[in-house]
């Protein structure tokens, strides 16, 4: 039972990765039309928003220490952040921990950039194109963008902790009245979940309450009609685009402490997300949700030994055989409209 | 002899009943039309009965053939032709092509595996294709991609496409919508003309023009049910028929 | 010829003659001049180009001509090299049994993904096929690594059994033959700083691509491919003209998945290992980006566009700094220094990135990809022609 | 003109015609001479070709940077430039820095993409393009592997990167291929008595192992060596190679009353699955009245980095450390931090070593043939390359010599000094027979010269 629920939370963690990630897609897809191959990149580019950031603010100055020495036998360098020096060490050295929460508001101006150019600097041309086409150029440039991001940071992970407050982890299931010792969860991924639950329903309520967003979301059901009205849809979407950037830009921001950023996260989260995107049904918003929830929480339940033993094999392919059995049962995934990327 | 016999055919979409225990029947080498206010049930009553849409109850039996549950493909492979509203063509494929592949269908089935054929090659096919291409009077743009026509030529090609089939019957929905005066005009001698070859046909139409100059008998639908029946000079006298069409400005 | 027109027999002999001379035409720079970098006229990848060109044909007959872009195909490959590779452990090091039970099994499973796989259309069509890729390569990385050797990959070894051939001759394994004729052996040709290598392994290659191109090219001509193109094109109108859409499409499905597997067969005869990540989603990406970036729906492309991808892997990778350097040596230092700068992203470690511009550039610019180029610059020519006709022979029409 | 049949080799024949003076335009007249090649890509002219063929993209792309630095370093003192590092802490005085038998070394490099695929293309290209006469490098053991058998095939000489699994010396071992890199079985050996010492002989271990060969040898390794000192294995998880977040396979260790985790991952995996457990607190635990411990049998500085915090105090095994104050490995560090700023990994020390090795063999064999190579490497003792002292075994071609138990270091004094070491376990406690189980079922087969 607590193993269940220990699982189920580990779902809902995931869960929130795949969800966010499958509604920038979902966004871009259903504003737009296009499908974007490079959102896997975006994602990655803002986990390193946070690396960027958390370097930027420990840049630093070279004192030399003759008593000590590097592994050269020279005089050691010894090298103090700028910040600290400038607001004492304890100040600095605080910053520095919470480079990752101050990544999200590093991340919004850049990512909304890389957003707004990328629309309209590649992909406003491909609104005609086939959508062949569109996941080529998209594809070619996100392996642009991770070997820019490689060039720079290199191939490994970058280890980019959260600030030692979100260190660590808290007796979950004494707090929701358990048994003690019995749910241990790490703060940051309640900290994760809750903020993609903010995300998400900022999104929502973005699009259900401002006319912004019911201007948008009569265009992406009929896109024509809303252009006769003499609204400028077209602009419109290209800040849905950037919007859609920035999402995903936060969801990497804030996934840095959980898994140490490099520069092919994006592309791993990639295909699963597609796989969100189409189990949640193409162009469906709640859908793509649902289905990063869904797909993250049967992931984790299929991980588990028991399970595997009766299984062998099963962790590995849960999420691709869930996709399969949904699209042969419901046709158009769990909430897809008809006639959706059919031909 | 009836080659068409719809009985008690009811269809809903959700709460709202779009056909109404219609009975229809259709005899062999006749020009049939179905004429009605729009919403009538015209369409929904054309896709219930080539397999587009599954009839909640009733029969449609094409001879002693039951359509019924039958696949498009099936249904077409027993003699039964259709003409769309906005014309279904293989945009991407020359007019020879457009023409050659329904033949293909007639001769070969639902499904053949001929890998090693040339489909140039296929003296048989290719001469009844350009002989309808002639005939619908696109002889000379058969090797133009089909995307590339006006919209009167698609539908001349369409109709080339089902007639190529020799259809036992022709189901045509409206095949002179959006058409100019003249086209219209050439569209009626066509269809006149396929009268001498014996293919039964039932035409969905608003025009009463192209009804009155080519129809044996009509069928007047509204609201989902059959209203008037019969010879087109009587159904043009008849009240309910005026009324339905509002004053009837069109007869 | 062999019941083709004109204009295909002449392409046909045109592919003919290329894959005959590639030996030279790959190696067009002197052996030890400071462009040999560029030369690709050695086996292995000689062997790659017809390999993944045999694949991408194959792919292009279900993409291309139907419009169901599958983004699994590398795991009929895979399935088909396991095959091969089981087939030499086996039986025989003769190839002929491996490519052809490669073949087949890539054939069966490719009906039974398929089947499942066709019940949907568009990205939803698209999707299934990723899954059951990736369920197949997973599987075969981990559980199945009994039937696979997962990350290491299945290979031969010195007790394998080869029922009808030896375990190992002076203890090493048999190499690959084809009644006799190793597929390492090779002529080679020295004509003064230019050496051509001639393989056997290639001209085998050759032979099964020009029976794979041929096999395409009547397919392209034939009923049934007009019945593909017609799928694409309204499937709508294909069913109400009494045409069972589905048995075509998974026949065509199924004979680009023994494609597939003839490729991998192949594969597998030229370097007896199957790795696991051959069925791998980005191996499936990488053919529909060869069939796109060649020409999706053309006879040739296909080719072209698995020739430029494995030319920039193979060739852009090698390159190194040092390299660069003695390219650059004639030039003044700092000169060289900067151009060394300005090139070192983009080659060696760097040639992903060299490979996503390229494709960004020939999809924003080509949308009919390699093969739109040839025609525009084909266009150019004839425009050209034709206005020198017009300049000369055209005499000045009279104002009236 | 003329056509001779033999198998591929491609620079030696040229060399032949450049030698012949032959003008351009004229066809080299290959005689009988090309028959007399012993082996594949005989060097014929001044240079001798090696292939470097290491991960260049993927995500030990940094690794591969590493170790073709290293690769870049001993051509240079091979070929007499920089200070010779090693080569003069090296216990054979065969090396002269002229190069090998005379000829100055060059090299190629590819990129393996850590795919046999691709690993297996490079390294043919190297040998049919570009003459190599040796391929060495690579960061995983499926390419090793691979690439091993690909190299007996065509009969060129291989010298193992970067590769842990018992397989590339046991059950896939090929007369070919060399290994100096130490193994599964030597990390469980090496590390199960210091296990012992700083956690007891009662304690429950949780295996997560990578579903793949790697993984799989490993967690027997550890598996058997630790049970031999009386710990129990509670439970052993296999986890895909693509997953990035372990927290599904952490919390079900919470449950269980485990006291150790073993973590048998590498690379990108082994950082992800360390700092999850560590963020769920497992570390903070106590079970069993004893303190929850995890333990990475195989660590590398390099990955260790992308775990940061994480990995202090968590014990794990390792090939070498640049902190190694033997005359060798002092030579190496000082050599490798002056030319790049920085010190070299473990993967760059073995690829360093390796080079160094195979052209040492070449020396006293007078030859690059293969198959004279094999001969002088087999059963070859050597010491001053940072092991002390080695043997390269001849039943199996694996190094056999002294492994290290290392520590995640509590207070790093700079960017490279994440691990401490806690003991240099003598070669003997880590030799196994060449036909120990984990080991069993290969056979070498013969050198193969390609002639």
């Amino acid at each position: 039972m607590d193993a269940i629920l220990l699982q189920i939370l580990n779902g809902l963690d995931k869960g929130s990765a795949y969800a966010l990630i499958a509604l920038g897609l979902t966004l871009i897809f259903g504003t737009l039309g296009v499908v974007n191959f490079a959102h896997g990149a975006l994602f990655m580019i803002g986990a390193f928003c946070a690396v960027t950031l958390s370097r930027l603010l420990s840049l630093s100055y070279t004192t030399i220490d003759p008593e000590r020495t590097d592994f050269l036998g020279n005089p050691l360098k010894v090298e103090t952040p700028y910040v600290e020096a400038w607001f004492g060490p304890e100040t600095g050295a605080a910053i520095i921990d919470w480079s990752v929460p101050l990544g999200i508001l590093f991340s919004i101006p850049i990512m909304a950039f890389i957003g707004l150019a990328m629309e309209r600097g590649l992909i406003k041309y491909f609104y005609k194109r086939p959508h062949a086409d569109q996941i080529l150029v998209t594809f070619g440039l996100a392996i642009v963008l991770q070997e820019i991001i490689k060039y720079f940071f290199g191939a490994n992970p970058i280890p980019t902790p959260a600030p030692d407050v979100f260190a660590g982890s808290f007796d979950f299931g004494a707090m929701i009245g358990m048994d003690p010792n019995v749910i241990i969860y790490p703060y940051w991924r309640i900290v994760y979940f809750l903020f993609a639950a903010v995300i998400i329903g900022g999104v929502f309520a973005f699009l259900q309450y401002t006319t912004f967003g019911m201007v948008v979301r009569a265009g992406m059901a009929d896109r024509q009609t809303v252009g006769l009205l003499g609204i400028n849809i077209d602009k419109r979407f290209t800040v849905m685009f950037a919007l859609a950037a920035v999402v995903a830009g936060l969801a990497g921001v804030m996934y840095a402490p959980i898994n140490s950023p490099n520069y092919h996260m994006g592309m791993d989260f990639l295909v699963l997300s597609f796989v969100v995107v189409v189990v949640g049904g193409m162009g469906s918003l709640p859908g793509a949700v649902l289905a990063g929830f869904v797909l993250g929480i049967l992931e984790s339940f299929a991980s588990m030994a028991q399970v595997v033993s009766l299984l062998p094999g099963i962790n590995q392919i849960i999420i691709y055989l869930v996709a399969i059995v949904i699209l042969l049962t419901r046709p158009r995934g769990l909430m897809g409209r008809k006639g959706v990327m059919e031909s | 002899m009836e080659i068409l016999r719809v009985e008690g055919v009811n269809k809903s979409f959700g709460g709202l009943k779009a056909l109404n225990n219609v009975n229809f029947k259709v005899n062999e080498g006749t020009v049939h039309a179905i004429i009605g206010p729009n919403g009538a049930g015209k369409s929904t009553f054309l896709n219930c009965m080539i397999g587009r849409l599954a009839p909640d109850t009733g029969t449609v039996m094409f001879g002693d053939i039951s359509l019924t549950g039958m696949k498009p493909h099936e249904i077409n492979q027993v003699g039964v032709s259709r003409v769309f509203q906005t014309p279904e063509i293989f945009g991407e494929l020359t007019l020879l092509e457009n023409i050659m592949i329904p033949a293909l269908a007639k001769r070969d089935g639902d499904f053949a595996l001929h890998a090693f054929a040339r489909v140039d090659q296929d003296a048989e096919i290719r001469d009844k294709a350009m002989h309808m291409l002639e005939d619908v009077g696109l002889a000379e743009k058969r090797d133009i991609i089909a995307s590339s026509l006006s919209r009167g030529d698609k539908r001349r090609l369409e109709l080339a496409m089902c007639l190529s089939q020799d259809p036992k019957l022709l189901l045509l929905d409206e095949p002179t919508a959006g058409m100019s005066r003249a086209d219209t005009n050439n569209t009626i001698d066509l269809l006149k003309r396929i009268g001498d070859r014996g293919i039964t046909k039932v035409v969905i139409e608003h025009d009463m023009h192209v009804v009155f100059s080519l129809a044996e008998k009509v069928t007047v639908l509204a609201q989902g049910t059959i209203i008037a029946e019969g010879k087109p000079e009587d159904i043009k006298g008849d009240p309910r028929v005026q009324e339905a069409y509002l004053g009837g400005a069109h007869l | 010829m062999l019941g083709l027109d004109k204009k295909d027999t002449s392409l046909f002999l045109l592919v003919l003659l290329l894959v005959v001379l590639a030996p030279f035409l790959l190696n067009p720079f002197p052996e030890n001049s400071e462009l040999a970098q560029f030369n690709a006229g050695y086996p292995d990848l000689m062997q790659r180009f017809l390999i993944f060109g045999i694949f991408a044909i194959g792919f292009n007959i279900l993409f291309g001509l139907t419009g169901y872009l599958s983004f699994g195909h590398a795991a009929f490959l895979g399935v088909g090299s396991y095959a091969g590779v089981w087939m030499m452990k086996l039986l025989t090091m003769n190839v002929l049994p491996a490519i052809i039970i490669s073949v087949i099994f890539a054939g069966l499973f490719s009906l039974l993904v398929g089947y499942i796989s066709l019940r949907r259309s568009g990205i939803y069509f698209s999707i299934l096929t990723l899954a059951f890729a990736q369920m197949s390569f997973s599987l075969a990385y981990s559980v199945l690594t009994p039937i696979t050797n997962g990350e290491t990959g299945l290979q031969l070894a010195l007790d394998d059994p080869r029922i009808l051939g030896v375990s190992q001759v002076d203890g090493s394994i048999p190499l690959a033959h084809f009644f006799g004729v190793n597929m390492r052996d090779s002529f080679e040709l020295s004509l003064g700083g230019w050496l051509f290598t001639f393989n056997a392994g290639y001209y085998l290659c050759a032979v099964v691509m020009m029976i794979a191109f041929y096999i395409a090219v009547r397919i392209f001509r034939s009923p049934f491919g007009m019945m593909l193109r017609a799928v694409k094109s309204n499937q709508q109108r294909m069913n109400f003209t009494g045409l069972n859409s589905r048995p075509y499409t998974l026949a065509a499905f199924v004979i680009s998945g023994m494609y597939a597997g003839l490729a991998g067969g192949l594969m597998v005869a030229m370097d007896p290992l199957a790795g696991a990540e051959r069925m791998q989603w980005t191996a499936s990406g990488e053919v529909v980006l060869m069939t796109i970036l060649g020409g999706a729906g053309t006879l040739i492309g296909p080719v072209l566009g698995a020739g430029f991808i494995k030319y920039c892997e193979n060739i852009f990778s090698k390159i190194n700094d040092n390299i660069l350097y003695e390219w650059f040596s004639a030039l003044p230092e700092a000169v060289s220094d900067i151009l060394v700068f300005v090139i070192h992203p983009f080659i060696g470690k760097g040639w992903h990135l060299t490979l996503g511009i390229m494709f960004m550039l020939i999809v924003i610019f080509l949308p009919g990809g390699i093969m739109e180029g040839f025609q525009r610059i084909g266009k150019l020519f004839s425009r050209k022609k034709k206005k020198e006709a017009d300049a000369s022979g055209a005499t000045p029409a009279p104002a009236e | 003109m003329s056509l001779i049949r033999k198998p591929l080799n491609r620079r030696s024949i040229l060399r032949a015609g450049a030698l012949g003076g032959t003008a351009l335009a004229m066809p080299t007249i290959l005689t009988s001479r090309a028959w007399a090649q012993g082996y594949l890509n005989e060097p014929t002219g001044s240079t001798v070709t090696l292939g470097f063929n290491v991960p260049q993209s993927g995500p030990y792309a940094d690794e591969g940077a590493d170790e073709l630095r290293a690769y870049e370093l001993a051509v240079e003192h091979l070929n007499g430039e920089g200070d010779g590092g090693m080569m003069n802490t090296f216990s054979s005085k065969a090396l002269k820095g002229s190069g090998i038998l005379g000829k100055k070394v060059e090299y190629v490099t590819g990129d393996t993409q850590t795919k046999s695929d691709a690993a297996r293309a490079s390294a043919k290209s190297m040998i049919e393009k570009d003459g190599a006469v040796m391929i060495t490098g690579g960061s995983s053991s499926g390419v090793a592997v691979a690439v091993q058998a690909l190299c007996q095939e065509a009969g060129v000489i291989f010298m193992a990167g970067l590769t842990h699994s018992n397989d590339t010396t046991g059950k896939d071992r090929r007369a070919n291929g060399f290994r100096h890199f130490f193994n599964s079985y030597m990390s469980g050996a090496a590390l199960a008595p210091v296990l012992k010492n700083a956690y007891g002989a009662d304690r429950k271990a949780y295996h997560l192992t990578a579903d793949y060969n790697w993984g799989y040898t490993t967690e027997q390794a550890v598996k058997e060596s630790t049970e031999a000192m009386g710990w129990e294995t509670v439970e052993t998880v296999k986890t895909p190679l693509a997953a990035t977040d372990f927290s599904a396979y952490i919390t079900p260790v919470l449950q269980s009353d485990a006291d150790v985790l073993v973590l048998n991952h590498y690379g990108g995996n082994m950082v992800n699955s360390l700092t999850n457990a560590v963020q769920f607190g497992l570390r903070d635990k106590v079970v069993n009245g004893k303190n929850f411990e995890i333990i990475v049998p195989l660590y590398s500085r390099l990955m260790a980095k992308g775990a940061g915090e994480n990995v202090k105090g968590i014990f794990g095994s390792t090939n070498w450390h640049w902190s190694l104050q033997d005359e060798g490995s002092k030579a190496f560090v000082q050599s490798f931090g002056q030319k790049y700023g920085f010190p070299p990994s473990q993967a760059a020390h073995t690829c360093y070593v390796q080079a160094l090795l195979y052209a040492d063999a070449c020396e006293r064999a007078g030859t690059f043939n293969p198959c004279g190579v094999v001969e002088a490497l087999e059963g070859f003792e050597f010491d001053g390359l940072g092991n002390g002292k080695t043997l390269y075994r001849a039943e199996d071609h694996q190094c056999f010599k002294d492994v290290l138990v290392v520590k995640g270091k509590e207070n790093p004094t700079s960017e490279f000094d994440l691990l401490e070491i806690v003991e240099v376990t003598p070669v003997e406690q880590v030799t196994y027979a060449p036909d120990h189980p984990q080991f069993a079922g290969g056979a070498l087969g013969t050198c193969n010269s390609g002639a």
